[in-house]
């Protein structure tokens, strides 16, 4: 798609995934997105863009929106301060205790060696500690990736009662689904299933097992409003550090 | 009268000051990888380097893999980014040709700055109940001593960084060794905490940065920099804050290439021993 | 479109927002005092101020002590360098009214990043065998978990220092909140680690810090800031560098006049309560 | 004092005292200088320019010779990676162990009540023992000064040999003599007297006890090469950091 996509437009699934996260991030006064991620960096900049400048968006990697002056450790120890509400993870598996892997595919007890290796872990050992709301996202949603167990884990979804943990694991957001995260009982709930999706859907390509009522509602989409808005202002704001996921979906 | 420590090399004298086995710290894709200077390394060959990456590594890392002149790398990831896994790293760990140390982005930049601070160790929340924890036997959990009432509170430690050199690239030094590295402030913490460091930059300017106060704020003294050499384009083809973008045709090329070992190969040996951009 | 969360205060506004009692971390005399604001706080007068001096203490301590302003000062030293002894804290601990927590320049320093890191505390070498362990009892001596072979290497850890609010006078802001402070990290650290950041500047201008890679080096972020005020000549009579020297008969008149309880009082009436350079 | 003082002028106790400093400073690469110490400082300067561009100096508070730009903590950071060689630490009391007093006069159990209170121990109590050859200096050199033992140690002269110190006191310059100090004997050496003061001079004025040879030879003075470059070039670059001391001693 090259020209910009008007208003009238079908909502595409990559915008209902961001209208779900943007709804989660409504009010929160610090939002901080890693380098790899245009669906929570655009749910994020839609926010600010809706918060009248109330709400602050760090996104690494960008030129504009980064405000970090004192290197690589900054994002790290400004979340230890408490200063950042709201950040976004994601595995190459996430179990059902919310527990996600970046590590790899294999027997822990064979590591290093890996079926498959994945990056590594990035800051999500500590991040999802200190972070007060994590937004787990991940567009691919089948069995391979939301496991019974993940084999490795890189940031456990909760933590025992003397563990300094003001943070963790908020909600589950896929191409299909939002789960919603209790950190007491340590278990998904089915939040809400995209347009076009059954609950059925759902418990047919998930391998962990999570609640879910009788009648799950639909992902609500962005107003009118949104939509508008997240298809100019944002989407060129988006574009200066995701150049290629903006011009894919809304050719700016 | 500043003190004139700083040697002015050449780029391969620079790269031959980095013996086998050293433990090098590197930087991340977006903050001044010495390209010109890694390519000079498997040239030579380098051999059985221990990678610090800080904290994660890219393509470089990659690169010196394929090369063999990796024993273990020490790194929170090691990905191409957008162009996807880094293949010579998958490949290696598939194999188990190397050995992988892996870590957390804070938990690197936490160890170096125990180093800068010549303190043996680091306390950092976060970590417990990772398989982190099972991976890194030098990490180590500890009761807060702190703590208030008796009440438990376990912390993990981790150990100081000393790396015996890092190796960067920047947009300028000074003849006197000041590096100007802007807001890239991890690389200060790199050379503070290393034995050496060891820099390549666009250029090398007769003037001293030190004396200009805004020039200052952003510049790493001479006092920390073993030496600096020249390299135009020194991080092709990654990008250079204020100078140049990635090459990300070259990247991808790259990605492709060393898919396969033989593909590393051929791709080696057309640019890093045959074209050197000047 | 930034976002917009630092407010924009004239001085005497900002210097309300320091509550009694508050722990309050103050620069060093080379690195930007507020003076102006510290001379509204005495108007108010503020009470009970743990002050916490990063790493030392000049002559603002030595005034708020004197306008009673002060219950607590941590700090390495309190003193008015070439001008001497400060008068009103080298008496109010003869006369025991207020408490002392002496400290080490580096150990203060530590427990600031240890509040920066969100770590609970900080190892540091030295220290063992000052009396400096007697007095502070929130010091402990434990043994370094980590070292080799059962060998025993006692160290110094010490608590996180979050101030409640840091207080100090700049150059220059921009609307956004972004601070300008050059090479004067000790200010990025101090805001870094407390909860709130309250700054006094010549001028704040209407453009980005942040936009401009040379200045963006030496600049504090908004994020950090919570309230900023312009007051030209800010940190009269203490040195403002890049702006004025320091004005050091004004400096040797207060050492004389402090000498007595009498002579700051009216000290304080003349320069304090009237004559306020705008 | 307002002309330059010319090579030929008597040598004063300051410039004595100077030479001997700089003549333990010979050879090394970094000396640290402490913001209100301009006679290590002009040792430090001195020893500079007789290097040959290879010994750094680095004087707190100076805008020309202070190379740090990681705030003020990088001199002591400096110092524990083992970068610093030399620095210098003077007390308001210091005792024949080498501890120092930079605290206060009177019972330690009376804290912080003092009979006397000096400004406090500054980076002290951690320079002692991470920088390899601390000098100490006082010119004050009376029994209230160099005490039997110190009211409050801000540093200690030595440590236990688990405690990490590869740092510690090296000498002791006064007005009157020098003092070499031995670690592993917790004990002074009287090692030379300046001109015109004799060995029992100093034994009357010390309060501490400290071995001497029957014949305690004098501090050296400058040659006229070492004297000369002082009174010029040195003086001039002391002149930026200490500007009432040069005006003081050299007329600059």
């Amino acid at each position: 798609m090259t020209t910009v996509a008007s208003a009238t437009s079908a909502v595409s699934t990559t915008e209902i995934m961001i209208g779900a996260i943007a709804e989660m991030l409504a009010g929160l006064s610090h939002i901080a997105v890693g380098a790899s991620s245009p669906i929570p960096g655009s749910a994020a900049l839609l926010t600010r863009a809706r918060s009248g400048g109330r709400t602050r968006v760090s996104v690494l990697g960008s030129r504009e929106n980064n405000p970090f002056t004192d290197g690589g450790r900054e994002l790290f120890d400004c979340a230890g301060q408490g200063r950042i509400d709201a950040f976004f993870l994601s595995g190459g598996q996430i179990d059902g205790g919310a527990n996600i892997n970046l590590v790899g595919v294999g027997d822990v007890g064979d590591y290093p060696r890996a079926e498959a290796r994945f990056p590594g872990s990035f800051g999500s050992s500590y991040l999802y500690f200190v972070v007060p709301r994590v937004i787990l996202f991940r567009e691919e949603h089948t069995p391979r990736t939301l496991v019974e167990e993940v084999d490795f884990v890189s940031a456990p979804g909760t933590s025992p009662p003397e563990v300094y943990r003001p943070g963790g694991p908020h909600a589950l957001v896929t191409s299909l689904c939002v789960f919603s995260f209790d950190r007491n009982r340590a278990r998904f709930t089915l939040q809400s299933v995209h347009p076009g999706v059954t609950a059925a859907a759902v418990r047919a390509a998930t391998a962990f097992d999570y609640d879910a009522s009788a009648e799950v509602p639909q992902t609500p989409r962005l107003d009118a409003e949104g939509l508008a808005l997240l298809r100019s202002t944002v989407a060129r704001e988006v574009a200066e550090t995701y150049p290629d996921f903006a011009r894919r979906h809304w050719g700016v | 009268m500043p003190a004139q420590t700083t040697e002015i090399l050449d780029l391969e004298t620079l790269a031959s000051r980095i013996p086998n086995g050293a433990r090098i710290a590197l930087p991340p894709d977006y903050s001044g990888c010495a390209m010109a200077a890694v390519r000079a390394l498997m040239r030579r060959p380098v051999r059985d380097l221990h990678i610090i990456a800080v904290p994660a590594g890219g393509m470089q890392v990659d690169m010196l893999i394929g090369a063999g002149s990796v024993a273990r790398v020490e790194a929170a990831a090691v990905t191409m980014g957008e162009n996807g896994l880094a293949p010579r790293f998958t490949a290696a760990l598939k194999s188990g040709e190397i050995e992988m140390w892996d870590a957390t982005c804070p938990a690197i930049q936490a160890g170096l700055q125990a180093a800068e601070k010549g303190i043996p160790f680091m306390p950092l929340r976060g970590i417990i109940g990772s398989d982190l924890l099972r991976v890194r036997p030098d990490w180590k959990v500890i009761d807060n001593p702190l703590a208030e009432d008796g009440r438990r509170d376990p912390i993990v430690i981790l150990p100081a960084i000393t790396p015996d050199v890092t190796l960067f690239h920047a947009l300028k030094a000074d003849r006197y060794g000041n590096v100007w590295i802007g807001v890239r402030r991890e690389l200060m913490l790199m050379a503070h905490a290393s034995r050496q460091a060891l820099v390549t930059v666009e250029q090398i300017e007769d003037v001293n940065f030190l004396e200009d106060p805004v020039l200052a704020a952003g510049t790493i003294p001479g006092l920390y920099i073993t030496a600096i050499a020249e390299a135009k384009n020194g991080a092709w083809p990654i990008e250079l804050s204020g100078a140049y973008p990635a090459d990300r045709t070259a990247q991808a090329d790259y990605v492709k290439a060393a898919r396969t070992a033989d593909g590393f190969a051929q791709w080696a040996a057309e640019v890093v021993h045959d074209r050197v951009p000047a």
